[in-house]
């Protein structure tokens, strides 16, 4: 055991050794696997080459967990899957068997043991990914993992059935940096003006670099009372945030006007249409804890849209790029505002150049 | 009329272009070149240009007295060898919608151009004027009084509107959804004191198409494109859409038609085609194939856009949706096109940098500070798609600035924060 | 007839009244037209829905004519068209007559009388539309008609012919600015490198405009021998040729080193794919007067690989994107090189931000 | 281990978020607060948050010493209220490859946390570590100390590398086209280093994934995408095909998978499947349509792209094309990527201001100067189409500056033109 006190001896590890790691039916087939198949919401066959099948079941997860619940469930995977199980890259956790017959007595400890949902496969909804919220982060205007956890009551049905077009991929950010990243349908707190700066907790050390990270060179140099300090020239600041980062004393946050905003249509995939950044639907929304009843509710408004008129492997943003933004905003019933065209570098680049419009 | 010219010049480079299948613009200049001495002495810069790939103009404004704008004056470098086009002006005419005349028209214009320039005329140029070619200071007068005493008048040029451009639309096009030639002259008419008066921040151009397939090319060569479309559904005749099945095959009708269709809204289903209308997007490709068998709903009308140009600056900027759909029928309609061209030329000339298109403009402010300045609702087709990033400036608390209104002292924020615990 | 030395009464005539100058068989069924149908290379026939037939037929054009010809030109409408004529958007020239006999003798006066080839309907190149070059403007590093001339009678089977995938559209201009717009293949000249200013000559009213009209605002002002004048950071400018728009002594030309460039897939329609900006596909071709040779041979390259590979209906710019940019340069061996990747405003769109590659 | 503790503090806003059928992070909080008292201030001081909109976490930088990057160092803005969360640090420790585990391994995880830490695990974080949150500056090292003894290893911060993520791939995947997991671990221990200690300009970040579908989110949310593909023809199993075909019918394929092909280069002609292999690029769409009938061809590899990041400072970028295709599979072609990605680091570490990301970088001095300095040859695949501006500056002439490298006097063009002729 090691003593706190000591200095701690550099030790380059490295990554573990995922082989250690592999159900054996995965280092037996490792990179000869022919097809799967789905066997029913939240579980999928993969068929290897040589016959051998692995059955997936994929379990529900806050992704926040205890190390009791943890334990939980490696007391599940030593029961029923040799001692192995992965997390999925939406933190869903994945328990997987050798044979059909597993699934379901698997499925039955997953629900009563964890009371985890199964499910998230195919054209579900699967986990929303989040970020720290008000849990860990130096910057959140809101809480993304209670949202999220709302929010995934709302949608239940739709992580535990597979009745969209495609697959839905949602996240959820707590500041405008959004480490949650894109996704079909991505909501973030959005800052409605620029820092206010305290001038009294200024650390004069960070001051250049202040200055430098800001992206349209809003930031001066500025002395009050005497200090040295920094000003915001408001008609530049487009309120991104970046030199809150930097510098704590630049507060971008404002429990009294940060709002939320709904993004539609981001893609990673490169599969028939490529990659796609997510698009603003709507924002404005209240910053409304515990439930953020309103964020549920336009999130619905979008799926019930995308479930009436989507058609088959039609991810969110192709859909809309079918229909139309015109139809998009008709169906959401969201407002189309100037501030939903935008105002950044790329701005021209989304101006509609050709008679193309539906009328 | 002018007397014969011997041809001394010799011009070795210029002569290998009368060779050749395709006209020679060299051959219509050397016909000119026996009786006009500037022609040859054109023929001889130009053969000199040929040898250097050195040019020999110098540009500078030249107004005609009381017209303004509407004459680019030239004086070449060279007037000590050529004296005869030591100036050698172009008179920009405004040409007849859709480029149409009678021959007693265009004979006037020769003879004028024969008596006071040089001959040449240039049919047409690039924005559409009839160009005039090689008038001096004095002559540029005499033709401009003889040509406006006809009834002919000049075009743009500097800051000032250009001469208007459309396609032959309802004179000859089936595929017309407005009124081309007519709404071009009503503009031109319009706004004649514009075209020849420097008025604005800089110059600016209407192309009209009567149709998405843009004859007069104005999405990107004018800075409003007015181009035809239609809001009903598109005719479909089905007695000659079977035709045309039975005629081309249907695995043709897949690939050039159904599969061409940028929004998939139109298809073919026994043998007959099916158009989802409420998503097609008049971009005319369908019917342009089966012309005979479909064509453009009878709820007609024009999509207005804004701010095409060439690439100077900025880059190339085509127009983009103002109006998706306006009618273009009545005295009422011209007078809202009347309107909405004045409130854009009110809000940029107002707040436009001098020799700033108002492509330009936009890109600088941003559209949606623009749609608020000339007073216009947002709409989603103006805009491919919503903004990707979140940087949104809520303008309830900083509006943008606009030209000339630049604040001396810049507005900042420098408020306390409301005192947070601090603990450690 | 007018004084010359007597000032000028503003008279704001207005446009001509083109109904004047109308066909007749146009003014009587004018918004009228039911469809239309190829005759020929050239000709065209529109029907009405009257029954009414008329037979446009379409003659190139050197754009730049005598006051003679024009007048044969009228003596062949007075003769065949019953006085009336027209231009197109590409300056070519259009005879209409009423019946299709009447066709044949109006081509025959066309070829004798005038020898101007008829055709540049449908899928043929049509006339090359263009600038002023050493014929009159200010700017030309090279001239956009001679360079035609010469290309025209290379393409001249394409113009009378309509053997092409769809219709092509070239246009040529003689300095960055392009006068002469976007097209199918749009060929111009380019600048390579910044502004020589002649200090000796500066129009010093000029030099504020000068240094506001610089988009990369790379022109500061410079004092040389007592003289106020002007300077370019060579870092900065991209040779764009603004400055000498406005400033004749910021000489961007250069007889040594300017040199022509190929652009392709510009279109301004907006069928199916929309419009598009035309595209870098080949620069450094010398500027070689009076045939420019290499500018034929490269055109050439360009139609053959289109001819080989192009289908129905697809603009240069839409095979492109089907074939694919490399494709295209391997096809027409042309290099592809780091110039040909944007570096301007809007650089970073153009990347290819998705893992679509032909290999 | 730690003793029972009893919940005194009211939450009544969190408790909400414990009611509903989807699993609640609130009651795993809660089940550690009864023997946590760090947790349980921890909802003392959310359930504040829930009630204000604000945050009372302030972050400063720490390092675990010899380690560096790899805490997320936070103290509570309420530590007198909550003493025991005065310091709540989170330890990033790198996963397996694919986030694989043994029981054993996660077992040996949570003895940590509980002893060390607070008890919470996030499995995972968004760049894909395991975060163990609630550490003190104390505690930190101890818990650093015995995971390092037991082979674990913590990911990076400030500006260093990044922890790796990757799919599944071959572990469990069929259409996996290279090893994500030996490759991710390869990296990771090959950058070790650089995951310790910032040496970059500012973060890096890999993600790996098998094939197009990219699971594991690599072309928005990494600076290096490193995606499986195939340079021969997709495989098809045409017993497969017939099958497909007649379960679900020619419609359903022609709409769901002929027409949704990116370059229309796979067709169904008299019910076979033909594909344009030359055309076609790799999306993934018509293989994963029909995953029984077509497979990835066999010659495989990757496509490596460079430059994804989130939106802060210059807005979303993408990974853009860097190397089109790359073998993976031997030792060799590891060596070659391990090669390219020192040209990066050396290029951009020398040039890149701080804090600037090598996309933000990229965009700055132009992806042709980039291929440039790390010395890549240019590749039409890089580009969705060639320039459509002709500002393009020939560096023969003038070069571009890199970062550090301004001149002090800038190089100015002041030379003098030839004489020209003047004449009037
Ligand atoms: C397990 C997982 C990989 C991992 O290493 O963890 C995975 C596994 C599979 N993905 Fe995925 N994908 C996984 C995250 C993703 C992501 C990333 C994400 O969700 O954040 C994407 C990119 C989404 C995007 O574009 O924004 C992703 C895009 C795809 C696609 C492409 C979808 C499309 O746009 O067409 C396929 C292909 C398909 O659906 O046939 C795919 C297909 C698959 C297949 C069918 C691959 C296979 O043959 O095994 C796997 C089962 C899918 C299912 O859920 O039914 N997987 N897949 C990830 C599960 C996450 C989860 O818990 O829900
Ligand atoms: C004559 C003509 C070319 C031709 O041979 O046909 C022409 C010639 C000139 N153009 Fe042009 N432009 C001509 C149509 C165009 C077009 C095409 C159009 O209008 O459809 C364009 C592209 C569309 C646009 O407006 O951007 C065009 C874009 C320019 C530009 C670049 C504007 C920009 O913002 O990118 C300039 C330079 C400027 O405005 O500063 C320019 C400037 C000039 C000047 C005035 C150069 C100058 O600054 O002295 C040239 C005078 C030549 C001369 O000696 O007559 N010309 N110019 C065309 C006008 C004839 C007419 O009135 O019918
Ligand atoms: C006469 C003219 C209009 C005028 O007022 O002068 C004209 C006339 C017609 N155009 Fe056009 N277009 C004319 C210039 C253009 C231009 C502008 C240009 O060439 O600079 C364009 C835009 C090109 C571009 O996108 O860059 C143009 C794009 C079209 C299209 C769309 C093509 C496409 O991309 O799919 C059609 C539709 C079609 O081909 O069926 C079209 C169709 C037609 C039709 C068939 C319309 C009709 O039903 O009468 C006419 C006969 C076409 C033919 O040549 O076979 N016309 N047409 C112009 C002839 C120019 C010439 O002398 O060659
Ligand atoms: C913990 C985590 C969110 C989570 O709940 O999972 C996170 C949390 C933070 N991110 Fe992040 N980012 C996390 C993944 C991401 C991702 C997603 C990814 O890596 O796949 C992104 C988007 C991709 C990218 O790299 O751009 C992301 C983009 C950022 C940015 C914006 C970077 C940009 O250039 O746009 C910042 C701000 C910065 O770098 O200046 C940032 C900064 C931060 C900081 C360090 C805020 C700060 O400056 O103090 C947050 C610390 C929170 C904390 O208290 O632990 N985080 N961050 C993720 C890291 C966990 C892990 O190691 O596994
Ligand atoms: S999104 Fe913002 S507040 Fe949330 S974890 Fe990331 S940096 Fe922190
Ligand atoms: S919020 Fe962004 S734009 Fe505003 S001052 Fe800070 S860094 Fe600059
Ligand atoms: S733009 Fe349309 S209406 Fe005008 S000529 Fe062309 S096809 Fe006819
Ligand atoms: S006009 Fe264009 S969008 Fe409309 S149905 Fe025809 S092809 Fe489709
Ligand atoms: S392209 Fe340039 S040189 Fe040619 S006419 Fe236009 S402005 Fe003059
Ligand atoms: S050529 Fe263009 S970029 Fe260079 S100095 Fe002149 S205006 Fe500026
Ligand atoms: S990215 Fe491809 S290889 Fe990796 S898990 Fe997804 S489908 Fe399989
Ligand atoms: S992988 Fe994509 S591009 Fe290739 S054939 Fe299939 S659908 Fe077409």
């Amino acid at each position: 055991m090691a003593n706190p006190g000591k200095k701690m001896a550099p030790r380059d590890n490295g990554a573990p050794e995922y082989k250690k790691y592999l159900h054996p039916l995965m280092v037996k087939n490792y990179g000869k696997w022919k097809y799967h198949e789905k066997v029913k919401p939240g579980v999928l066959v993969h068929v290897a080459h040589s016959g051998d099948k692995i059955y997936t079941v994929r379990a529900g997860s806050p992704r926040t967990l205890s190390v009791d619940t943890i334990r939980k469930i490696c007391d599940i995977a030593d029961k029923h899957c040799q001692g192995f199980l992965r997390f999925t890259t939406r933190s869903n956790i994945e328990f997987q068997v050798a044979s059909a017959e597993a699934v379901d007595p698997l499925i039955k400890d997953i629900h009563e043991i964890l009371g985890f949902p199964v499910g998230g496969t195919g054209n579900s909804i699967s986990n929303i990914i989040h970020t720290q919220g008000w849990m860990h982060c130096n910057l959140p205007g809101t809480d993304a993992a209670g949202s999220v956890k709302a929010l995934m009551d709302t949608l239940f049905e739709d992580f535990v059935n597979e009745t969209l077009p495609q697959r839905v991929r949602i996240s959820a950010s707590c500041c405008q940096i959004n480490c949650g990243g894109q996704s079909d349908i991505a909501i973030n707190l959005q800052h409605h003006h620029p820092p206010v700066i305290n001038h009294n907790n200024m650390q004069i050390c960070e001051l250049p670099k202040t200055v430098a990270i800001c992206p349209v060179a809003a930031i001066r140099p500025f002395t009050v009372e005497g200090k040295e300090s920094l000003m915001v020239v408001e008609e530049k600041c487009m309120y991104c945030g970046a030199c809150h980062g930097q510098c704590p004393s630049m507060e971008i946050r404002d429990p009294k006007t940060d709002t939320l905003a709904i993004w539609v249509g981001g893609k990673t995939a490169s599969t028939r249409t490529g990659p796609s950044f997510m698009k603003l639907a709507t924002f404005g929304l209240p910053n409304n804890p515990p439930r953020w009843p309103e964020v549920g509710a336009a999130v619905k408004k979008i799926l019930d849209a995308y479930k009436e008129t989507g058609r088959p492997y039609e991810r969110i943003g192709e859909w809309i790029d079918r229909i139309g933004w015109k139809r998009f905003f008709e169906m959401t019933g969201f407002e189309f505002t100037k501030y939903h065209i935008d105002t950044y570098r790329y701005a021209r680049t989304t101006y509609n150049t050709s008679t193309q419009v539906r009328l | 009329m002018a007397k014969k010219w011997k041809i001394k010049t010799s011009t070795p480079k210029l002569d290998e272009l009368e060779n050749g299948p395709w006209p020679s613009f060299i051959k219509e200049l050397k016909t000119l070149a026996e009786r006009k001495p500037a022609v040859e002495q054109l023929l001889g810069q130009m053969e000199q240009s040929y040898e250097t790939n050195v040019n020999y103009w110098t540009g500078t404004v030249l107004n005609l007295e009381g017209y303004g704008g509407g004459v680019i004056a030239r004086y070449s470098d060279l007037a000590k060898k050529f004296p005869d086009i030591a100036q050698f002006h172009t008179i920009r005419i405004i040409e007849p919608s859709a480029f149409v005349y009678s021959t007693d028209a265009l004979r006037q214009l020769c003879d004028v151009s024969d008596k006071h320039s040089a001959g040449i005329l240039q049919m047409h140029g690039m924005t559409g004027d009839i160009l005039m070619l090689g008038s001096s200071n004095e002559s540029m007068h005499t033709a401009g009084e003889v040509l406006m005493e006809n009834g002919w008048d000049i075009g743009g040029s500097g800051g000032a509107l250009r001469t208007l451009a459309c396609c032959i639309g309802p004179a000859r096009c089936e595929m017309a959804c407005y009124d081309t030639l007519e709404v071009t002259k009503r503009l031109t008419d319009t706004y004649i004191s514009q075209l020849h008066r420097p008025e604005l921040p800089y110059k600016f151009k209407f192309k009209l198409s009567g149709c998405s397939n843009d004859c007069a090319n104005s999405m990107q060569r004018s800075d409003m494109p007015i181009i035809g479309t239609w809001r009903d559904n598109i005719q479909v005749d089905h007695d000659e859409v079977a035709k045309f099945i039975k005629e081309h095959g249907e695995p043709f009708v897949v690939d050039n038609v159904i599969t061409r269709c940028p929004t998939k809204c139109i298809s073919l289903k026994n043998k007959k085609i099916e158009i989802d209308d409420k998503n097609c997007v008049h971009c005319m490709h369908c019917i342009n194939v089966m012309h005979k068998a479909l064509a453009p709903g009878k709820d007609k009308g024009v999509t207005i856009l804004l701010g095409g140009k060439r690439t100077l600056k900025i880059g190339d900027t085509m127009g983009s949706v103002l109006v998706p759909f306006m009618k273009m029928e009545t005295e009422e309609d011209m007078q809202k096109l009347i309107d909405l061209v004045a409130r854009i030329w009110d809000f940029w000339g107002e707040n436009g940098l001098e020799h700033e298109r108002v492509g330009e403009f936009i890109e600088r402010v941003g559209l949606g500070t623009f749609l608020e300045g000339i007073g216009i609702e947002p709409d989603p087709q103006m805009v491919k798609h919503p903004r990707t990033n979140s940087y949104i400036k809520f303008e309830e608390y900083t509006k943008p600035v606009m030209a000339g209104e630049s604040r001396k002292t810049p507005n900042v924020t420098n408020k306390e924060v409301e005192g947070k615990e601090t603990a450690y």
